[in-house]
């Protein structure tokens, strides 16, 4: 019934299938919906965010898709600029990923202010000096750059093709496609520097401050390079889902691959960095502060552990599955490794907003922890259904996986 | 020429909307003002502005009586600010005062007019009716009572201080009526000013030269927590801890619990509570012992201090003696729980300080204390010698207000005043105690049929604030009919038949007779400072008024226009008296540095009218007078000197003997002591007959200064100043030692039942090191059922548990030793 | 038409930058380029255009802003014209103005004045001080009645505002008319006009609805007190907290 | 300390003697009442009740009864730097809408709340919780009249925006335009105090301009048991504190084992 919209020589689903498929999601999204008019008509009380916790549930999303959805410029970047032709296999699937995830940070952050249609005034008034501000440009104009990269995509639909105009745009935006890809590349580094600095800049907050170079605190750049190395794996992950769910072999490994070998570098490089910068942080700024190593772990539910997770279990050995060839060639291995990345670049956002926002800093003061209300979670849930829900239509109706054709021949 | 619209047609006219729209003001303007619509949300409110003036008051939500200054927007009050223009508290005012327009405006919390109750009682269903209607109402009940010959039946409870206008009017009102059920709610005022009978021989409270005193021994007066005239005592504070005195002025808190005072104090002296009276008297003994007593004082201006012979020459016991035998540091140890060599060194301490003053009344003192206890306190600082001096105890001389003309009952009055007081105050068992409340709850609870027909309620909440485990509460259920005179909607009111509501005291003018405590005397006056917001009447109008519709005899006794003329009729006096001051400048030489010196200062008035209208004006007149003063003649005991033996107990024990034996007569008095220690201070370990081993732990209820525990709501404000280890969504917390925790197996957090004799309270417990082991400390002034969503239903109110036996000689409940037991919820 | 395929487009192997530079210099119009409007497609362009111009400058403006008159009229000019009404006295301008819209003692500005300024000489209800009709009317409804005139103020900042008249008229010694206008000179009060969205007088944002002004007094946002300043030399004054409370 | 506030004219500052302080709320109450602080049914919820003016309770940790409790009342503090060195507060450098703003010519800290967009950024980047977000609309139901004590002076605040205190700001302004009726420029000692400092029924708090020898606050903070607030953070607050007691000084910052110094020199 559909069948004129899906591209040509690929098989799809039934459409009641896809349709009973989709149906999660959409209740996802209802969840979601449901939630946002209760925050924006009632007020944030709506959550369990409060004065201590400022940040909370839905920032560490943001940040932990936007470190995710760093897929996608990367390999633009791979792709069109460094010129891994091979990448051009799976950059679609990327740019939809990436889309995904910042489309959906956006729509929290809106909700996440007190005062959404002043949002604005971050632009219209905006203070030079606030990390915040740079973060707001950088990702409103990346996403921008997302919707030019995506657009191509969509007018390479069966039947949007069919219309002249919209066809030579499209190619024409193709033919271009590496501009954008260099100017999302420049954004994307400053916006996830930018979301590292956010922290590294509360100088007044021992827990999360840091030195740094001229006006970038070291997260800046922790940041910048955790996000490329996770943003890979996840890219990886979904089309190894995608693969798993389609039952078919959607991408080359050799892309596979070359992407897994990178992030393998990246994430190396990235830890030893982190490692350093957590010393440097111990042995600087937390004696300088009168403090010690444990007394931010004293008391609650966040304990040591999240050190450990972080850096050991979710950091170092994925690194070194990644980088021994035979390891990361075995499906297994490659996607437990990639999980690990993901879940430590998600534990590294969290611990960064929640556990540093927990931990008292005056000294009488006393511990606090937090649970998000469902409405908190379901605008977080809301994004991963809206994800799940155009990713499907994407890879349903758009040549989502260019070799998909090549690698699995129609029998007529 | 027909153009087909084709897919581009479409799209050209979409491009050429928007290039047209956006070359319009439209978007850009819209975009802002939207934004401005949320700066500007028509529901939040925008204060009206408007012209800037300022009234002075007087603070009438304590007896304190702090000078307050009313900033107001044309009309609307907005902010209470604390005098500098105001000797009693120069700037600063209490958190409750700070709050009081919370007080006059939340609209949920006050009465809009006069009502009667149309639902079941206590469920706070009232209708409309006019004031006509509302006094007739009374008024033909009342005229009932007399006809029927019982006008005896027609009882009040008064929560206005004891030498305010406001209780002289009512127990006028009675007397002329024919009633002498005239209760008082009974406060650490009255326990002062029968020791200032007793040992002083002037029926007044004692005061205390705080700000000049050298060393303060306080036995569980809540200093910090709103004792005497808060804004004074606060203020008297900040004095001690700032040059010249920093560092000279020492003070040391007696209590078991490491309250503010305590804390704050320069010394904690935790004592198991109740047993003040053995180490006051512990500290006597050390002081004589020490020979560190003013002999001179003890000898020449004290009676029963040393041994004595009788009329009979009969060889009595002394002070000295009884304190010396009986009173060892090791014995009174024992009692209190401290070491021996900590009373021996704190008595050495006061005794050789310059100026130290020995002061008592227990929390913030509007609960009633122990009258042997007082007495004892009092005795030091008369084995010292420093009773009228510069910063002792002071002999004040009575507030010269002119008293109102003798009222001449009628027939039918008569027969009433014949009847004696229900609660038997005054009476050979309460001899010197002016109105117990408590007993008359036994009277009506043990009666079939309520002696009371008719209790008028005024400026209190007793159904609250009684210590009694509730008594009183279940008391009300049988009298036939209630009628308050508050303006809020509090627990009592929501219980009465009719409301007959007050103004607040922002709307009204009224006194403050002489703040509890302070060594000068002052007259504050109170007055309007917005319009009444409601329907409401001033009491004493409506008293005047009520008094005139009983008829002649009745209305004779009341016979001014309205209640101004009584304050100033009874304000002549004062000019009479001349020599007072009706202004304070800011900056001046504050009020208690004259009391060192006679003041050379002139009233700035020439007639009394002038002087009125500068009292209404300034709400102020004040006299300082030199705290020196000769101690000849100054005691009006029978001895004429200052009694550590009380002649006027042993008269009054010997009078009661006439009719029966004088066992009995102690019995029922509640003195366990026999023989001459019962006319002198003395330790008695109260019978609580309780089994301690179901009630192991003891109750102590403790107050907060942010925290209104009297019959004034809590202005909302203040539970911002509440930690949420105080008060948490709906649970108050109790606070106990940890050792006691762990013995009992709770923990931070835990919900516990408080288990005493007479009931039980649900709290969260506080484990806090500050607090004595085997203690539970309840806060006073939560567990609300009336008032609005602020108040009620917060906490729980310790004096629905409270259970105790009677204090020896005064008759007054005793409250600070419940017997409990904690039961995990 | 035939699609052509993408092989025909050079890859981005040998650089994207001369592929299109090439596309823009073999540009012609059966190019892959979106071909130029047509004609007809001016029409629609305008058909698009025209009617929105119109709802955005027209239109809007009527919608945005709802009218209401003042509850009477008051003639500045009379009042002010020393032939016609004595007792209004003040050398300056300024002082004239300060006469009824005066200062209070603590420093504070009265604003319009409220009806025990205009009694001062309108004390008598039945004795009117000239013959208009406004002035009768105002005798009987406000004056008799002992009732404030709801009058509309055009110049009403919003509650987050903190505007001190007296640092601007006495220390600053600026004319009234700078920030009100020539209100000295009229005889009619204009029609007070509300800004539906944000509850706003008109003046604020200014009578003309792009925000155009062509004297001091044509608009009273924040930029142009902080315009204002600047000009002056008080950049310090445009620190958040001088102007916002 | 002269050079600690060098920057501007005047550089506003409070003392706050811990001695003094009884713990009693009346600078809340004060605070509150003076500022239109929003008072909702449940103030136990500490994590969403408004305070700008906070108490702060600590106990010497001993056991009964060497027990001690004193109180910290927290204002904003002002803060002249970020801890980097740079003269902006924590706060005023991370806002995006520059909503919040440190004042050179008062040294006082602004919060514009119809600029504010909610982000709460600064309540994350101040160390001393002294910003508070609106997470309700001002409880003033209707027909409760609680509006009616509202002063104009300050403009209530909507929901979703971030409050704190500002040196009652509005009483500066009091102050001046008081002054120029007088046809003074300048305001004397004494004029501007915050609400609090007023209120304090014990004088413990003293405000003044710290960069004004003459005032006493710029005295008080020369003695050898003057401390502020996590000093080492260098945030530099124009908030003072006065005790005595070495307990009470060392709570007021986190210190390795030994490195507190208790003051020797007697007096001051």
């Amino acid at each position: 019934m559909d069948s004129p919209l899906i591209p040509e020589g690929v098989k799809r689903c039934s459409p009641k299938l896809f349709f009973l498929w989709t149906l999660p999601w959409l209740g996802l999204l209802a969840w979601g919906g449901i939630s946002a008019f209760l925050c924006l008509y009632k007020g944030l009380n709506q959550t369990n965010m409060s004065n201590i916790f400022a940040f909370a549930l839905w920032i560490v999303f943001d940040l932990a898709v936007i470190a995710l959805g760093a897929g996608a410029f990367f390999t633009g970047f791979l792709t069109y600029i460094i010129g891994k032709g091979e990448l051009k296999n799976i950059i679609n699937a990327a740019v939809i990923i990436g889309f995904i995830c910042y489309s959906g940070a956006v729509a929290m952050l809106g909700i996440d202010i007190g005062q959404p249609i002043r949002g604005w005034f971050i632009f219209w008034h905006a203070n030079v000096h606030s990390m915040l501000v740079e973060v707001s440009f950088c990702i409103t104009c990346y996403l921008m750059v997302l919707g030019i990269e995506f657009i191509p995509i969509i007018l390479e639909n069966r039947q949007l093709d069919k219309v002249p105009e919209l066809h030579f745009f499209g190619h024409n935006l193709h033919e271009i496609m590496a501009v954008f890809a260099a100017t999302g590349t420049f954004l994307s580094f400053f916006h996830q520097g930018s979301l590292g600095g956010m922290y590294g800049v509360m100088y007044a907050r021992p827990f999360a401050a840091r030195g740094g170079f001229y006006v970038w605190p070291w997260t800046f750049f922790l940041f910048i390079l955790s996000a490329i190395a996770a943003g890979p794996c996840f890219t990886i992950l979904c089309t190894k889902l995608a693969e798993k769910i389609t039952r078919k072999k959607l991408v080359p490994d050799r892309a596979v691959q070359t992407l897994a070998k990178i992030s393998a570098w990246l994430l190396a490089s990235y830890m030893v960095l982190k490692i350093a910068d957590t010393l440097g942080w111990l042995y600087g700024i937390v004696p300088k502060a009168g403090l010690q190593f444990m007394d931010f772990y004293r008391e609650g539910p966040y304990g040591v552990w999240l050190v450990v997770a972080e850096l050991l279990i979710c950091g170092i050995v994925p690194a070194i599955i990644l980088m021994i060839p035979k390891a990361r060639e075995h499906g297994g291995w490659l996607i437990t490794a990639c999980l690990l990345t993901c879940t430590g670049i998600v534990l590294n956002r969290f611990v960064f907003i929640v556990v540093n926002l927990a931990i008292p800093v005056m000294p009488f003061d006393r511990f606090w922890s937090y649970l998000p209300t469902w409405q908190e979670w379901g605008i977080g849930m809301a994004v991963v259904g809206y994800g799940f829900l155009l990713f499907s239509l994407a890879y349903r109706y758009l040549p989502v996986f260019p070799m998909e054709k090549n690698l699995n021949p129609v029998s007529e | 020429m027909s153009i087909e619209i084709t897919r581009r047609n479409f799209i050209q006219f979409l491009v050429g909307c928007v290039a047209g729209i956006h070359a319009t003001p439209l978007p850009w303007k819209l975009t802002d003002d939207i934004a401005i619509w949320t700066q500007n949300w028509p529901w939040v409110p925008v204060p009206p502005v408007g012209e800037f003036t300022h009234v002075n008051s007087v603070c009438r939500l304590c007896p304190g009586g702090c000078g307050i200054k009313v900033r107001k927007v044309d009309e609307r009050a907005v902010k209470i600010e604390g005098r500098t223009d105001y000797p009693l508290n120069p700037g600063g005012i209490c958190p409750v005062g700070m709050g009081g327009l919370q007080l006059l405006y939340d609209e949920t919390l006050r009465f809009p007019g006069p009502m009667k109750r149309v639902g079941p009682r206590g469920a706070g269903e009232f209708a409309n009716i006019s004031w006509e209607e509302a006094l007739k109402l009374l008024n033909d009940r009342i005229a009932r009572l007399r006809k029927e010959g019982r006008p005896q039946a027609l009882a009040a409870v008064d929560g206005n201080p004891r030498r305010s206008t406001m209780s002289v009017m009512v127990e006028r009102l009675l007397r002329a009526v024919g009633s002498r059920n005239y209760l008082n709610i009974p406060g650490a005022e009255d326990l002062s000013s029968m020791v200032g009978e007793l040992m002083q021989g002037t029926e007044a409270p004692v005061a205390f030269d705080l700000e000049n005193a050298d060393y303060i021994l306080s036995f569980g007066c809540g200093l910090l927590e709103g004792w005497g005239a808060p804004g004074r005592v606060l203020n008297a504070w900040g004095l001690w801890r700032s040059e010249p005195f920093k560092g000279k002025v020492r003070v040391v808190q007696i209590e078991s619990r490491a309250s503010n005072t305590a804390s704050k104090a320069d010394q904690w002296v935790p004592i198991k509570p109740g047993t003040e009276t053995a180490l006051a008297l512990g500290l006597a003994h050390v002081i004589i012992k020490e020979r560190l007593h003013d002999t001179r004082f003890v000898n020449d201006y004290a009676f029963g201090f040393n041994n004595w012979r009788s009329g009979y020459g009969k060889e009595r016991m002394g002070f000295k003696e009884m304190v010396l035998k009986q009173y060892s540091p090791m014995r009174v140890a024992y009692v209190t729980g401290l070491n021996p060599d900590q009373i021996v060194s704190l008595a050495k301490e006061f005794a050789r300080a310059k100026a130290p003053v020995a002061i008592f009344g227990k929390g913030k003192g509007n609960l009633s204390g122990s009258l042997y206890e007082a007495m004892a306190v009092h005795s030091l600082n008369a084995l010292v010698g420093n009773i009228n001096r510069p910063g002792g105890a002071l002999v004040p001389e009575p507030l010269p207000l002119s008293s109102l003309p003798e009222v001449i009952p009628d027939d039918a009055a008569r027969r009433g005043l014949e009847q004696g007081r229900l609660d038997q105050a005054g009476s050979w068992r309460y001899p010197f105690t002016r109105s117990l409340v408590n007993n008359l709850t036994e009277a009506i609870l043990s009666a079939s049929e309520s002696p009371v027909d008719t209790l008028l309620i005024f400026s209190s909440n007793p159904a609250y604030t009684l210590p009694d485990g509730g008594a009183f509460r279940k008391a009300l259920g049988k009298i036939p009919f209630l009628v308050s005179f508050s303006p809020f909607r509090d627990e009592t009111a929501l219980m009465c038949d009719l409301i007959l509501p007050d103004h607040t005291y922002l709307e009204k003018m009224d006194d403050v007779a002489w703040p509890p405590g302070l060594q000068y005397p002052l007259y504050g006056v109170s007055r309007p400072v917005v319009d009444p917001l409601y329907n409401t009447k001033h009491a004493g109008d409506v008293i005047i008024h009520l008094a005139k519709g009983l008829g002649q005899a009745v209305g004779s006794a009341f016979p001014w226009k309205n209640y101004e003329e009584v304050l100033k009729a009874r304000a002549k006096g004062l000019y009479e008296a001349g020599g007072g001051l009706t202004r304070f400048e800011e900056g001046q030489t504050p009020a208690w540095k004259m009391v060192n010196k006679a003041s050379g200062s002139r009233p700035g008035y020439k007639s009394f009218d002038d002087m009125w209208k500068q009292i209404k004006g300034g709400g102020l007149w004040y006299k300082p007078s030199p705290a020196e003063r000769n101690w000849e003649g100054l005691f009006k005991t029978p001895t004429g000197k200052f009694e550590f033996f009380s002649s006027r107990i042993e008269l009054a024990f010997s009078r009661a003997a006439e009719k029966r034996p004088l066992q009995a007569v102690l019995k029922s008095m509640g003195v366990q002591q026999t023989g001459d220690e019962a006319c002198m201070p003395h330790y008695e370990e109260p019978r609580l007959n309780v089994d301690r081993s179901a009630f192991p732990l003891q109750m102590v209820p403790y107050e907060m200064i942010n925290l209104a525990s009297d019959w004034i709501p809590n202005p909302p404000y203040l539970y911002k100043s509440l930690f949420d280890t105080q008060l948490l969504k709906d649970d108050s917390f109790a606070e106990i030692n940890p050792k006691t925790a762990a013995k009992y197996g709770l923990k931070q957090g835990d919900l516990v039942m408080v288990k005493s004799p007479k009931g039980e309270v649900r709290v969260r417990l506080n484990l806090f090191e500050g607090a004595m082991p085997g203690m539970v400390y309840l806060p006073m002034g939560f567990g609300h059922t009336a008032y609005d969503e602020f108040l009620r239903g917060k906490g729980a109110n310790p004096n629905d548990i409270v259970h105790g036996p009677k204090d020896p000689l005064s008759g007054y409940p005793i409250w600070w030793i419940t017997p409990v037991k904690l039961v995990k919820v | 038409m035939e699609k052509p395929a993408y092989s025909s487009a050079p890859s981005s192997k040998n650089g994207f930058i001369s592929s299109l530079i090439n596309r823009i210099l073999k540009y012609d119009k059966s190019s892959t380029f979106l071909p130029p409007f047509s004609l007809g497609g001016w029409i629609f362009f305008l058909a698009g255009l025209i009617p929105n111009l119109i709802l955005g400058w027209l239109i809007f403006p009527m919608v945005l802003y709802s009218s209401q008159p003042q509850p009477m009229n008051f003639n500045h000019a009379l009042h002010l014209n020393p032939d016609k009404v004595d007792g209004i006295e003040g050398d300056t301008e300024t002082d004239k103005c300060l006469f009824c819209h005066e200062f209070r003692e603590d420093g504070t500005f009265a604003g319009i004045p409220k009806l025990a300024k205009c009694t001062e000489c309108h004390d008598d209800p039945d004795s009117p001080l000239g013959e208009s009709a406004p002035e009768k009317a105002f005798l009987t409804n406000y004056v008799a009645e002992e009732k404030e005139v709801p009058w509309l103020c055009y110049s009403r900042q919003p509650d987050c505002v903190y505007f001190s008249h007296i640092a601007h008229v006495k220390m600053g010694e600026i004319q009234c008319r700078v920030c009100h206008g020539d209100h000295a000179k009229t005889e009619k009060l204009p029609v007070y006009k509300e800004n539906r969205l944000t509850g706003y007088s008109i003046d604020i944002w200014g009578r003309n609805i792009a925000g155009y002004k062509r004297h001091t007094w044509d608009r009273m946002k924040m930029d142009d007190c902080a315009e204002c300043h600047t000009k002056m030399g008080h950049e310090e004054n445009n620190a958040c907290f001088v102007c916002h409370k | 300390m002269e050079k600690e506030h060098g920057h501007g004219k005047h550089q506003y500052g409070m003392v706050i003697d811990l001695d003094k302080c009884t713990g009693c709320g009346t600078c809340m109450t004060a605070c509150a009442a003076e500022n239109n602080v929003s008072v909702r049914p449940d103030e136990s919820d500490k994590q969403r009740s408004i305070a700008w003016m906070q108490l702060f309770k600590i106990t010497n940790g001993k056991e009964f009864p060497h027990t001690e409790v004193s109180y910290f009342p927290r204002p904003c503090m002002h803060c002249n730097e970020n801890g980097r060195g740079h003269h902006v507060s924590p706060c005023v450098s991370v806002c995006p809408p520059t909503a919040t703003q440190l004042d050179l010519d008062t040294g006082i800290v602004s919060q514009i709340y119809t600029r504010c967009i909610g982000c709460r950024y600064c309540q994350a980047a101040c160390p001393y919780k002294a910003r508070y977000f609106n997470w309700w609309d001002g409880y003033f139901p209707k027909g409760k009249g609680l509006e009616r004590y509202l002063s104009p002076e300050v403009s209530p605040r909507m929901r979703g925006v971030v409050e704190k205190c500002t040196f009652c700001h509005h009483r500066l302004m009091r102050a001046k335009t008081k002054a120029y009726a007088e046809g003074r420029r300048e305001i004397e000692e004494g004029e501007y105090i915050t609400a609090c400092a007023e209120a304090c029924p014990a004088q413990a708090i003293t405000f003044g301009d710290l960069n004004n020898p003459k005032h006493k606050v710029s005295q008080l903070i020369k003695s050898p048991y003057a401390f502020r607030l996590l000093e080492r953070l260098n945030t530099k607050p124009k908030v003072y504190y006065l005790s005595t007691k070495d307990w009470v000084r060392k709570m007021a910052d986190n210190y390795l084992p030994g490195e507190f110094k208790p003051v020797t020199k007697i007096g001051g």
